[in-house]
């Protein structure tokens, strides 16, 4: 399945600007698999791993793990500081 | 945007938003504000907001609805500031208006707490020689969770 | 009057008091704010306050630098108002700034809970068929005690 | 000695509007025993006795029992219902 991917504030700085596809071997089925998968190719991407990094999928925000389907949008979050 | 949610690249007109929240309810004995402003903080020139468009106006309107429906709000406001601030101006505006001081107070206080971890805001602080994302603090997430565990309490 | 009190027979321009405070010291990064005002409550047509020149004025100044030396404030300000007021109408205004908002929430807190029951202000309700003196409260009895035993474990 | 009272809002119109002067024996020297001394004239004034009752004493808010000093002026306060 193909995923769109994107990571924000300073995983932005870290990992990459703008939202990337990724075609996804069919044994990944959740954020967590999603994860692993990319810090194979990006060992800075081991820093999704962190359980305070947040997960939006498809403009909603969803807890961890996340089951993944084809064609889902996610981003990448650091800790929220508003306010 | 969801009803009484605002976010704004414009600087935000507290005073104005909460002169149309006062004496609007006969029944509202109370409106409580809270105002977040950019603090002069060692080497801060100015802050900058980044957000998750349409997912930080649904976060906040769920927060409101909560809260509106925990305290028995009559009038809820969240007002969000978004891009570059110079130090003193407002980052947020959150006001309550209810019968009574205890929920309009109490309702603020939520709110802010909560909306600062649960809502996809990021602050980056700039400086004469760079810039870099401000951390979350762990007090900030204990607020935030106290009000989590507060209401788990009542919902049980 | 003390600085930061006010006590007026005119009305209370709380936007204009709380813009005054917004944006004013750049260590700020909180401003909270209490606006009371005349809740429409049976018959009731307006409310009355009387209270007692001079000494409501050092109450409340006596409660705001308690209030500043407790929560390191940088600014706060009473503003209560006397004489009739009709429905909607604000009685009183609290605010306070501070670096941090739970220093700021809460000292408005403090100030509207214990100004409620230890300066000399009376309300008396007048309704169509004619007047009557409020009774206090038990829960705001309560309210000020609590910040009463609060201060004195400090000071323990 | 002589002391000067007043009545603060529904006290009032319970015990009389204004200021008046009160001479009183030797023997009554804080703001209890005066409580006594004027039920024994008005028995309305007995309900100055109840522990909710608060003295403003020269212009300050004090406990009770206050003592009392020729020319004090004292006045009677149902609780504070402000804010």
């Amino acid at each position: 399945m193909q995923i769109h991917i994107r990571y924000m504030a300073a995983l932005r700085d870290r990992l990459g600007d703008g939202e990337t596809a990724h075609d996804l071997p069919a044994d990944i089925t959740d954020s967590e698999a999603l994860i692993a998968h990319l810090t194979r190719s990006d060992a800075e991407a081991a820093a999704l791993a962190a359980p305070e990094i947040r997960l939006i999928r498809n403009d909603r925000i969803v807890t961890r793990p996340s089951a993944l389907a084809d064609g889902d949008r996610l981003a990448f979050c650091p800790p929220f500081t508003g306010g | 945007m969801p009803l009484g949610i605002q976010v704004s690249v414009e600087p935000i007109a507290a005073a104005e938003r909460l002169s149309a929240l006062t004496g609007q309810s006969p029944h509202d004995g109370a409106v409580a504000s809270f105002v977040g402003q950019v603090r002069a903080d060692g080497d801060l020139v100015a802050l900058e907001l980044e957000h998750y468009p349409g997912v930080t106006e649904a976060a906040l309107g769920a927060l409101r609805e909560q809260a509106i429906s925990r305290w028995s709000l009559s009038q809820a406001i969240i007002h969000h500031r978004v891009g570059r601030m110079e130090i003193g101006e407002t980052i947020v505006l959150v006001a309550a208006s209810a019968p009574h001081r205890r929920a309009a107070l109490e309702a603020v206080s939520f709110l802010i707490d909560r909306l600062k971890t649960e809502a996809p805001f990021w602050k980056c602080v700039h400086t004469a020689s760079g810039r870099h994302w401000v951390e979350a603090r762990d007090s900030d997430t204990a607020a935030s969770q106290y009000w989590r565990d507060q209401i788990a309490q009542e919902d049980a």
